[in-house]
């Protein structure tokens, strides 16, 4: 089993250095996520300013994989159209979910590469996309304030 | 015995048989065994059996909250076996599939949860549940209770003396009161094939879901949930060379989603505190606590085997069977048989009465020969009731049925007249 | 691996190893198995794979309503199985022996049952059910829904600092309100044995029914129903040796014979008409449907195993390698044991945490060394919660763990510490 | 299987032409007992004068085993004490449940021993014992409603 594949130094980087961890206002929807299996569990807020994802803050308690993933989430999304940051999403998910045979660019997932090896561990592949749920499903909840709005 | 190839000549009933063990077996008097109960329980192939046994000698442990090596194998197989299950039935999605321990199960599930839905779905005083009189117990039973819990009332379509269902009062029975009407595709008793594309239409119509009891069905026939329109499916793994401990509720996946659990514990929960809990999507929302997962292997194993033959070609060879059973039977004088006596819209089953001879004392006779038959209600008193007769004997064939078995059921017939002196 | 018996010298753990197939496991990268998830579910002899593979292969029939020679012996192994499991926990009456689907599924059984209870024992908006805070939450949820159907008020026993049941409030808690109380023999969390004496004495003054999850204990300890005192009692099969799918409600004969119907259909049921029906005695009142034949086979042949074993050298062994496993594991620096840290009044599973390593990342690279620990709630939440903790990694042990395997398991935790520079 | 033995010539008459049947009146108490598992059904009515079985009458469904142990026990119960007949029914039962190594005694079970062979085939124990076991019901029922008197 390939363990340094799946906690790659950028992977425990994050872990161990969060990036924008903490809740902020403002926002505009947030949601409550746990992985029932594990219990690993997150908060997460979205705030968008026009079509822009302006911030992405969340608390979250879990393992190595999900906590860096959140991380890299954040780095990745904010400052992102709402459309490019759905497109970011798609493109992880395909890497998680494509038991290890998709190559990942890393132009456009930078450090989220860093997951390739999370791929072939089953298991563990629902702790790095919590995060990314959490944030879709908050960013569809504020997508549709904004047009009921 | 001679074993005779009746059907399409790709279906090889003599090399079938070696696949089940059971068949070999030699019974007292060193007879051998002629088993025509298999709408009470199938048996076996050593697929089956060895999926189950490898599982628990290579793969044992437990699934979804072990993240190890054995319990990631054990998922696998697990989930494994659920998408099989979905494939095989043609369900639209895998997570419209929940494991039950059987079929009777399944079937209380739905009852309970449609029973405790609050809001536009709430089942109360004015509600009608719409059954039909040849149900097995399993699918009255569960619609009793729920009618003592909400005061609904029961109703039900009755039956006619060629043993079809009447639909004639079909749009008095399923109307606007109607929450639920759940009938059997395939009765266990009569052996009558339901037509259940009218009776959705018209419950779906009303606003009434409906409840497909597919137990005697899905072994027999090829199954396509996507296209049947029902909205809750349920069907028992023993039926279909499956193991025993392991049934399937199909539920479409919107209605899941807005239902409430059943068993509350292990596996179903999103999370719990003492003050209050939240519950996981389906299917793992009615999955309570350590599921049967070894059954749900061979399970999966099961529906391969059938996938190996064929459902179009079980069937078939179902059909033909019981055309020549029905023929062969009537031979037999002062044997009526309660049910369709034509192979037309029927399965396997052929309940029936001897004049003169008890139906428990003609399946013991039978018995001493070797060959196994069902006597009693079947689980299936009011339709017995409908009929006059508290009890029958039961012929039921499967996949592994021959020609001979069933002459062999014939002279077994004519061997207990004797020996009753009628 | 060295295989060590250090206990009993009778009790011979490289001998007993040699029955689990599984254990001859080789994981990834060649490295044996060290199965440290006991707690989670049990792995099984060679003796209870061959007797559900056997029954498949050679006795497999419907029960009870099948008269012929098959029914009667799948009938008289399911029946057999009852009488071996109500002998290996001292029931008093086979009748008193209900099988259902797991633990989970009997706990929601009484929960169900009581909670429909009508007349003096009825549960309402003043009735109160005591629970503790260390349970599962296959016998939380289920009194969870229970109050929220009745109206009933849930409380709880709270837990001291060193993971003891604090019995304190005993007498406030358990009161003339109280209808049920339903708690864990021992904590599949943090491992705790708890006192059923004084909470039974006090239950039963003040008129309430005692329910007991004995899931860990049934498994681990001696255990006599006749002089337990409890009024119900639920275990599992799959922890015990035996198959998954199946699990045990023990009830008072006098309290089941009162109580009404859980799940309907067939075998549950006196008589059936359309218009209403009655119910058999216990234990087929509370099995609905064809119940889990080869697996209760499977599970008398897992009492016959543990019994052979003897119950006594098996507790022996458990305590052994839990007091070893308490030593060692304390001597790991940065190493939190959440329970009791003495080998007093404690079952085998440990649960830990580990300063600076998650515990998913902890049993994440222990796999990588083929130790199989479980890592998470371990469906018990809110014990978790009461220690401020969100998951943990745990430890299990059974008759067939070895202190080389704990020996593995410290080592293992150096290299996991070493590996995140902790 | 010893088929002769479950089906002696005594049972079968019984059977075609059974013993007393029907319901009749005068009675303290009647019972509906079924056999769930196959549907054999009996109503039962106990007569009881002093302490004397004034006469069992029932109405009965079901196989020949069930039908002809409910004309046996009519030919052997009426006239007897309450005490006398409870003996046989404790005969009539350890016979039933002897697996075939119980000698019955001809003197007092008379027509009963012809169902000596019924204990060999456990399935059909039950349907022998269903008239007795009806029987027994009510006439504890008639014996509490004179005590109570
Ligand atoms: C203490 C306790 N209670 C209940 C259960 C539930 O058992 P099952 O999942 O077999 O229903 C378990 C095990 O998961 C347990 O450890
Ligand atoms: C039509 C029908 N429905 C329901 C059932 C119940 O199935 P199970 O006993 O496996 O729950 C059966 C078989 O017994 C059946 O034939």
């Amino acid at each position: 089993m390939d363990l340094d594949g799946l906690y790659q130094e950028i992977i425990l980087d994050h872990y161990r250095n969060p990036h924008g961890k903490g809740l902020r206002e403002p926002f505009e929807a947030e949601v409550h996520h746990v992985n029932p299996t594990c219990g690993d569990e997150i908060t997460l807020r979205v705030h968008l300013v026009g079509d822009t994802v302006a911030d992405v803050s969340y608390d979250a308690e879990g393992c190595s994989i999900s906590q860096a993933s959140a991380s890299v989430l954040n780095d990745l999304l904010i400052g992102k159209s709402v459309g490019a940051a759905m497109g970011l999403l798609a493109d992880f998910q395909a890497l998680m979910q494509g038991r290890g045979t998709i190559e990942p660019d890393e132009e456009t997932l930078e450090d989220g590469v860093a997951f390739a090896g999370v791929a072939k561990f089953p298991a563990r592949i629902k702790c790095a996309l919590l995060s990314w749920m959490a944030w879709k499903d908050a960013t569809s909840q504020a997508v549709t304030l904004k047009e009921d709005a | 015995m001679t074993v005779s190839t009746e059907s399409a000549s790709a279906y090889d009933v003599a090399k079938i048989r070696e696949d089940f063990p059971v068949l070999a077996r030699r019974l007292d008097g060193d007879k051998p065994l002629v088993y025509l109960d298999s709408a009470n329980t199938s048996h076996k192939p050593q697929v089956v059996i060895d999926a189950v046994a490898d599982h628990y000698a290579m793969h044992n442990a437990n699934v979804a909250r072990a993240m190890h090596q054995l319990g990631a194998e054990a998922t696998a197989a697990f989930e494994g076996a659920r998408d099989k299950v979905a494939r095989f039935v043609g369900a639209p999605s895998r997570d419209e599939v929940v494991f039950t321990k059987n079929a009777t199960e399944a079937l209380n599930l739905v009852a309970h949860v449609l029973g405790s839905v609050r809001g536009s779905r709430q089942i109360g005083a004015s509600s009608e549940i719409v059954i039909t009189e040849m149900e097995h117990h399993s699918n009255i039973v569960p619609w009793q209770l729920l009618c003592e819990r909400t005061g609904a009332r029961l109703r039900w379509f009755g039956i006619t003396d060629d043993g079809r269902l009447d639909l004639g009062a079909l749009d008095e029975l399923v109307n606007e009161h109607t929450s639920v009407v759940s009938l059997t595709w395939v009765s266990n008793a009569l052996g009558t094939v339901n037509p259940l594309a009218p009776i959705i239409e018209r419950a779906h119509e009303v606003g009434a879901l409906v409840v497909v009891d597919a137990s005697q069905a899905v072994p027999q026939l090829p199954v396509d949930l996507g296209s049947l329109g029902a909205d809750f499916v349920a069907f028992t793994g023993h039926k279909m060379v499956g193991p025993t401990g392991i049934g399937v509720l199909w539920g479409r996946y919107d209605l899941l989603a807005e239902l409430p659990p059943f068993l509350g514990g292990g596996e179903m929960i999103a999370t719990v505190s003492m003050e209050r809990s939240t519950y996981a999507a389906p299917p793992s929302r009615f999955e309570a606590g350590t599921p049967q997962i070894a059954q749900a292997v061979g399970l999966g194993a099961a529906v391969d085997y059938l996938e190996s033959m064929g459902m179009k070609a079980v069937a078939e060879h179902e059909r033909a069977i019981t055309a020549y059973a029905l023929e062969r039977l009537q031979e037999v004088g002062g044997l009526r048989i309660v049910g369709p006596t034509e192979a037309v819209d029927r399965g396997g089953a052929i309940s029936f009465e001897l004049a003169g001879v008890h139906p428990h004392d003609i399946s013991q006779l039978l018995d001493s020969q070797g060959i196994a038959v069902r006597a009693g209600h079947h689980c299936a008193k009011p339709v017995h009731a409908r009929f006059g007769v508290q009890s029958t004997a039961r012929a039921s064939f499967y996949l592994y049925t021959t020609t001979a078995e069933v002459d062999a059921l014939v002279e077994g017939l004519e061997h207990t007249k004797r020996f009753f002196k009628v």
